[in-house]
């Protein structure tokens, strides 16, 4: 099997990753999409830890899924404090600064 | 998981296990469709299910690389916790069933060329740099090695880590909470 | 024992009051949830529509209205013989109770009274009629609580004291039993010595529930501290029974009131406690059950011989006045206002049911609470929904 | 297992003590007679007229423009229980008891009103009830109101308790209550039209249905009737009597 | 005295029962196989003794919701003894409770100057259509067979009539 | 691999086999489950004999009330997410088969024999969170939508506890392999009585209590079943269900019940193994041949054994509210299952 299997899958979710957070107006949906990019980037730690036959790639890698789900956490309470405040979640809408 | 890392399966001329690709080619193909589904479907709910499906997939990828540990902890984390703190992001602020018109903003579509260019560029330099590697068949890697990477060498970032951890839940509950 | 002190109470009240006013004030998008009317524990059709935030209740508004018949019109038109057979389908769970009042109304405007026997009788008929119906209250508690087998051990228990007012009356639920001057017939042969062993089994029923529910730390946790009704609201909402023994206030008209019927004659509890919240108002009612049974005994044991239909013309025509008469039925005060212009039938009769006015001070007791609270609040709040439509 | 911080446990053996006092002495004449005379220092002449049955209950009558202050009046004076409040149209029906012949023109009947205790002026006669709890003993309050203003204070501002009460009395009878926070319809629905407790508005189910006591005995057969009557009663007569 | 703590006690409760329903048998009748007499007194249905009814009607006119259709006319009868004038009697042309509408509230029986209504226990009657809940006078009068005499009276009670 | 049988078979054959086999180990507990508490232990408790028509004893009842279901219409509320309203149920039994896959029912009598098995079991069941979740959402109904909503934080908050009560066990027997935590407590010796063997439920009755509990609140079970709380949401997220799709529900519901039973029999009550005797096999390769027919048999009489603990106190026990749920998770069970882990880890280093 080879390596770049796994690096061109990685660099696709990767790209459509960044497709997602440029594009998406939805707080949600972007943060989706930094789900996407993280999880392109894990996917590379794991395929070259098996490359290089060491568990050091899991180990991060695993390292990387605890602070995704840190991230998430705290994003998804800055979406629903925003969601709260103002009835909305599209981004582009908190441009001005006061609350 | 010893079935499909180790199981009789055919093996091609050159030791690349056939099965094994055509199981990968499959995976990976159903998680770019859905990636895809993710970025430009236009409901907010149906966007967090083809995630599950994207994020099913990589678990699925990573028991291909014999990473059964990650793996698992992939579905744990991932699909038992993140995709469902998601729903319930999305749910607490009213998701509508059926189509939402103001997904997108309005430069969408300067997205596209950014996003083929970085492919562009990300896979040339793959195909350039390992175009001949070869991921080695090895059996699935023992917790045991994981476990001592945490307690040993990795014991600082380890704590590091759990300390973001802590602090994120603490700073998740005192941003969400009303008062 | 303990209690809540006031402190605790008024800062309850205060606290729920604020998270309310806090949620307007926030002017958060509130979700409306309609409970009702066709929902579970609504146990009839009652509508609570409830504007929520969250899992809060900002403002709360029951409506009724959707088993209205009418029987303050609908007596108008019949005889008073013919309305006894209506009010016993008020509140159609402890049915004979509901027809005592008006015929002891219809006595004291035609200023007869019935016989010793026939009053005894009445009182035996009454409490019964009370064991039937808090008694399932009882059971349907743990069903509103999440619990389902206490409602079945109260439908089997339940079981027993319809059988005992069958055998007497000839009907489960809509006695008619009772007549102006007295009652339609004698107790059968034999009812006696099964009611004193239908109230053993009444009183075990009780234990089984202390021990099942009220005892059961979950229940108290959903209980305690939850919709607290203080004395002066329950007063000027007019809330009657338990509902107001439960908040302290020492009031129950089988004793308090001169009445026709047999309370002088039995030495009886009258249970109250000072709490006024949803653990409270249970308690009292499954101490009511247990203190009726004991009642009831009593007056088995003393069961006056002689006839039980004092003298009154075949064709009734009651002079006419005005009378009011209300008893502590199993829901509460039960009252009527009868108005008679000398005729075969009421001139007007006013129904004051037990749970329009327990009903009443929903709105009240439902603000600020969460969406759980809201069906121990009624579930404890007890109501049929015929008392309240009438 | 967690307890709620502010409950704490009473054991269900032991009973909340609900004052071992003696039943209070049922109260006599003296007790009304006080209640009649607070109600009219307090309110004088507005006071119209009072009905007394020893020992069983007291009724009293005021001015309508009296209504409010007589709650809260009473009140004051320990009558803090709110029992009932409704309305009486005096009106005698004009549909009788709806055993009307369907055939015949209804009958004659007396529209004379004729009042209750404490006498009346008008058709609709308000009618209340407050308890003293502490005293056990309570006084029904009438109050009439003319037909061409069917207005009234409300009494939600001294008992709560009151405003179901009121927009019941709103819906049935027509009277509005001023100062009353939301006096919508309680059992009927909003576009209902009329006002049910009313003498003159018809029961519906005896109207549509004819009283089948009006299939009268008298009613005699015809030599039709006597070919299609059925049974082996038939038989046995000996004929049939035209009377 | 440690308190039994009160989630134990209603474990215990329940399991009581499984023991008691497992040992004594249960509670409830199975229905279509086993049937439970209902108490003499019950009201169940009323039946018709066609012989004493002399179409009074003073049933339908004390019937609170006017289920029962009563139509007759007057004819005259055998005299009672031999050689008497024919008596005029009424004659019972239609009797029928609507079962659908009655109340089993039995003032029509308790009013009957005649003993001609009676009660039943009997309860098994429902029909798949309202219409057939119409029970005419031969329906009713077979219900005379189901009905049992008055039970005995308590101790103390008074005889009446 | 697992050779369940002597002769060989092909590799499809085998997975033909694992596959029914699944079906089998899911199916079979979820209906002894059903009939046995759900019709007659439950009816039994509150004096009542339960469904006695259809079989003898009632016993065919569940065939009758299958065949009612799937015969019913597949409704759907007209405003309702139609897809992801169809697909919820699938979601949710699916969690449930993947969950058996790694149960060994005897020393080759298995179907996955995963080195982290446990580690696997607890990541797949929480799968079916996101079943109920959108199946509340895809309702269209404000009750299914506080249902799913109460489920999934329920679910979450009671996951914590399980797998801190599983961490007790997986210190205790050195291993996540489930095959590994039988021999460890079959093998096992409490103060030298090597006889007894050793199931944990002696030496982690903390943790299985804690774990109990939270499969209690895992199948949202009285007294933790606010999601579908009747006398307050109805039937919550599964208010909309009706016919089949209603039918997916509740063999996941059982069926979940049943397989939890068996992971804590494997957890702490030793699994295959026969009670209290081991017949001095040194490690999983010496057991005789016969564990793997009576192997299911016993793990079938302790997965009864459980059941009957968990449907007892449902059928006993009112119901928490929703704050308090939250409160007994994280004040309650968590800080336990935490203490017992630390205890756990000390013993383990003294010993």
């Amino acid at each position: 099997m080879l390596a770049v299997n796994f690096l061109l899958l990685s660099a696709v979710l990767f790209s459509i990753g960044v497709y997602g957070v440029l594009a998406r107006r939805n707080a949600v949906m972007v943060l989706m999409s930094v789900e996407l990019v993280l999880n392109a980037v894990v996917l590379n730690l794991v395929a070259f830890a098996v490359i290089n036959g060491s568990v050091d790639g899991q180990i991060f890698a695993l390292f990387a899924i605890a602070i995704a789900a840190a991230e998430v956490g705290v994003g998804l309470a800055m979406v629903l404090l925003v969601y709260r405040n103002r009835r909305s979640i599209a981004l582009d809408e908190l441009s001005e600064m006061r609350g | 998981m010893s079935g499909l890392a180790s199981g009789t399966v055919l093996v091609g001329v050159d030791g690349i296990n056939v099965a094994k690709n055509v199981g990968f080619g499959i995976i990976a193909a159903v998680m770019i469709f859905a990636a895809l589904c993710v970025v430009t479907t236009r409901n907010v709910v149906h966007g967090a299910l083809w995630l599950v499906v994207v994020l099913g997939g990589v678990a699925a990828q990573y028991l291909l690389a014999a990473a059964e540990f990650v793996a698992i902890s992939q579905v744990l984390v991932y699909i038992g916790a993140v995709m469902v703190l998601f729903l319930f992001g999305i749910m607490l602020t009213r998701a509508k069933i059926g189509a939402d018109s103001d997904l997108n903003n309005r430069s969408w579509a300067l997205g596209i060329p950014v996003a083929l260019l970085l492919l562009g560029v990300l896979g040339y330099v793959i195909i350039d740099g390992l175009r001949d590697t070869v991921v080695p068949d090895r059996g699935p890697t023992p917790t045991v090695l994981l476990s001592d990477g945490y307690l040993g060498p990795y014991l600082v970032p380890f704590l590091a880590i759990s300390f973001v951890l802590l602090a994120a839940a603490i700073g998740a509950i005192v941003i969400a909470r009303k008062d | 024992m303990t209690m809540l002190s006031d402190r605790q109470q008024l800062s309850y009240i205060a606290a729920q009051a604020a998270d309310a006013r806090l949620n307007v004030e926030l002017e958060t998008e509130g979700m409306t949830l309609n409970i009702g009317p066709q929902h579970p524990a609504t146990h009839g059709t009652l509508r609570i529509i409830a504007r929520l935030d969250g899992e809060q209740v900002v403002w709360a508004e029951p409506s009724c209205g959707y088993m209205h018949r009418g029987y303050e019109k609908l007596a108008e038109v019949r005889t008073y013989p013919q309305v006894t057979t209506l009010v016993n389908r008020i509140d159609w769970l402890g049915s004979f109770a509901n027809e005592v009042p008006f015929i002891l109304a219809a006595e004291q405007l035609m200023e007869v009274e019935a016989p010793p026997r026939a009053q005894w009788i009445r009182t035996i008929l009454f409490e019964l009629s009370r064991i039937a119906n808090v008694s399932l209250f009882l059971g349907d508690l743990g069903v509103q609580m999440g619990a389902i087998t206490p409602v079945f051990m109260a439908f089997r228990d339940r079981e027993y004291v319809l059988n005992l007012i069958e055998g007497a009356t000839g009907g489960r639920f809509h006695p008619n039993f009772d007549r102006i001057g007295g009652l339609k017939d004698d107790l059968p042969a034999g009812w006696v010595d099964e009611t004193r062993q239908v109230m053993r089994k009444l009183r075990n029923f009780c234990d089984e529930i202390e021990d099942l529910l009220f005892g059961n730390e979950i229940f108290q946790s959903r209980m305690r501290g939850i919709g607290v009704i203080p004395a002066d609201v329950a007063r000027q909402y007019g809330l009657s029974g338990a509902n107001l023994r439960a908040a302290g206030v020492d009031w129950d008209l089988r004793r308090d009131q001169e009445i026709a019927l047999a309370y002088d004659q039995v030495d009886f509890k009258v249970w109250t406690h000072p709490d006024g919240d949803c653990f409270a108002r249970c308690w009292v009612r499954l101490q009511e059950t247990r203190e009726a049974t004991k009642i009831v005994d009593q007056l088995l044991d003393g069961l006056p011989p002689g006839p039980i239909m004092a003298k009154v013309p075949r064709i009734i025509k009651v002079p006419a006045g005005e009378a009011w008469v209300s008893t502590e039925n199993p829901l509460g005060e039960m009252g009527y206002y009868v108005v008679s212009q000398g005729d075969l039938g009421p001139f007007r009769v006013k129904i004051r049911s037990a749970s329009f006015n327990n009903i009443s001070v929903v709105p009240w007791v439902l603000r600020g609470v969460y969406v759980p609270d809201i069906i121990t609040i009624l579930a404890s709040l007890y109501f049929i929904l015929g008392d309240i439509d009438r | 297992m967690p307890s709620r911080s502010s409950s704490v446990v009473v054991r269900l053996s032991e009973t909340p003590d609900s004052g071992e006092t003696a039943v209070a002495a049922l109260p006599g004449d003296g007790l009304r007679e006080a209640i009649v005379d607070t109600l009219r220092a307090a309110l004088g002449e507005q006071l119209i007229d009072s009905h007394l049955i020893p020992t069983t209950d007291l009724w009293v009558r005021v001015h309508r423009d009296a209504w409010l202050r007589t709650a809260e009046v009473l009140k004051g004076a320990g009558f803090d229980y709110f029992c009932f409040l409704s309305a009486i149209d005096w009106m005698p029906s004009p549909w009788g008891r709806g055993e009307d012949d369907p055939n015949e023109p209804p009958p004659e009947r007396s529209t004379e009103l004729q009042w209750g205790y404490t006498g009346g002026e008008t058709r609709f006669q308000l009618l209340a009830r407050l308890n003293d709890v502490d005293r056990h003993v309570a006084v029904t309050i009438k109050a009439d109101l003319p037909d061409d203003d069917l207005v009234v204070q409300s009494w939600v501002s001294v008992f709560a308790g009151a405003n179901w009460h009121e927009r019941e009395t709103a819906e049935m009878f027509g009277i509005d209550f001023a100062g009353h926070p939301d006096l919508r319809n309680m059992y009927l629905p909003g576009d209902f039209e009329g006002h049910p407790l009313r003498k003159d508005f018809p029961l519906l189910a005896r109207m549509v249905k004819p009283w089948p006591g009006i299939v009268d005995v008298e009613q005699m057969p015809t030599a039709d009737d006597d070919e299609t009557a059925p049974g082996p009663s038939a038989d046995e007569s000996t004929g049939d009597t035209a009377s | 005295m440690p308190k039994v703590p009160g989630l134990i006690k209603g474990l215990g409760v329940t399991f009581s029962t499984l023991m008691r329903t497992a040992t004594k048998g249960a509670n409830t009748v199975q229905y279509p196989h086993e049937k439970e007499a209902p108490p003499l007194r019950a009201r169940g249905v009323i039946a018709l003794r066609e012989d004493n009814c002399t179409a009074c009607m003073l049933c339908a006119r004390s019937c609170p919701d006017w289920c029962i259709y009563i139509e007759g006319h007057k004819q005259l009868a055998p005299p009672r003894r031999a050689g008497g004038k024919p008596r005029q009697v009424n004659h019972l042309d239609r009797f029928d409770i609507d079962y659908a509408l009655c109340m089993y509230c039995g003032i029509c029986v308790e009013v009957c100057p005649f003993d001609a209504l009676f009660w039943s226990p009997e309860y098994e009657y429902s029909e798949p259509r309202i219409a057939d809940l119409l029970h005419d006078k031969d329906k009713l009068g077979e219900w005379m067979e189901t009905v049992p005499a008055a039970p005995e009276l308590e101790a103390g009670a008074e005889k009446r009539k | 691999m697992s050779a369940l049988l002597a002769f060989e078979i092909p590799y499809w054959g085998q997975s033909l086999l694992r596959v029914l086999g699944g079906i089998v180990a899911v199916l079979l507990p979820a209906g002894t489950i059903v009939y046995l508490f759900l019709f007659k232990m439950m009816s039994f408790m509150q004096s009542r004999l339960g469904p006695m028509e259809a079989g003898p004893y009632g016993s065919l009842q569940l065939v009758a009330e299958v065949g009612k279901w799937l015969q019913k219409e597949d409704i759907a509320p007209a405003a309702a997410d139609q897809r992801i309203f169809k697909m919820a149920p699938i979601i949710v039994l699916v969690s449930t088969f993947l969950l058996v896959a790694v149960v060994p029912f005897g020393p080759q009598a298995y179907f996955t024999d995963f080195s982290a098995g446990i580690f696997y079991a607890l990541a797949v069941g929480s799968v079916s969170v996101i079943g109920i979740l959108v199946a509340g959402w895809a309702s269209a109904n404000k009750y299914s939508l506080l249902g799913g909503l109460r489920a999934a934080g329920q679910l979450i908050a009671y996951e914590l506890p399980m797998v801190l009560a599983v961490v007790g066990v997986v210190i205790q027997a050195g291993s996540m392999n489930m095959q590994q935590i039988v021999v460890a407590q079959n093998t096992g010796a409490i103060f030298g009585f090597e006889w007894l063997g050793n199931p944990f439920v002696l030496s982690q009755f903390v943790g299985f209590l804690v774990f109990m509990i939270a499969v209690q609140a895992e199948l949202t079970q009285p007294p933790f079943d606010m999601p579908i709380a009747e006398s307050e949401l109805v039937s919550g997220y599964m208010t909309e269900y009706s016919g089949f799709r209603f039918l997916m529900f509740f063999i996941a519901e059982f069926a979940t019940a049943g397989v939890f039973a068996l992971i804590a029999s494997v957890l702490f009550l030793g699994g295959w193994g026969v009670p209290f005797i081991w017949f001095g096999w040194e490690s999983l390769s010496d057991v005789a041949w016969w564990m793997n027919l009576a192997g299911p048999a016993i793990m079938l009489t302790k997965m009864l054994l459980l059941t009957f603990l968990m449907m007892w106190v449902r059928f006993s026990y009112p119901r928490f509210r929703e704050d308090q749920l939250q409160t007994f998770a994280w004040k309650f069970l968590i800080p336990i299952a935490l203490a017992n882990i630390i205890l756990t880890a000390i013993l383990k280093v003294v010993f």
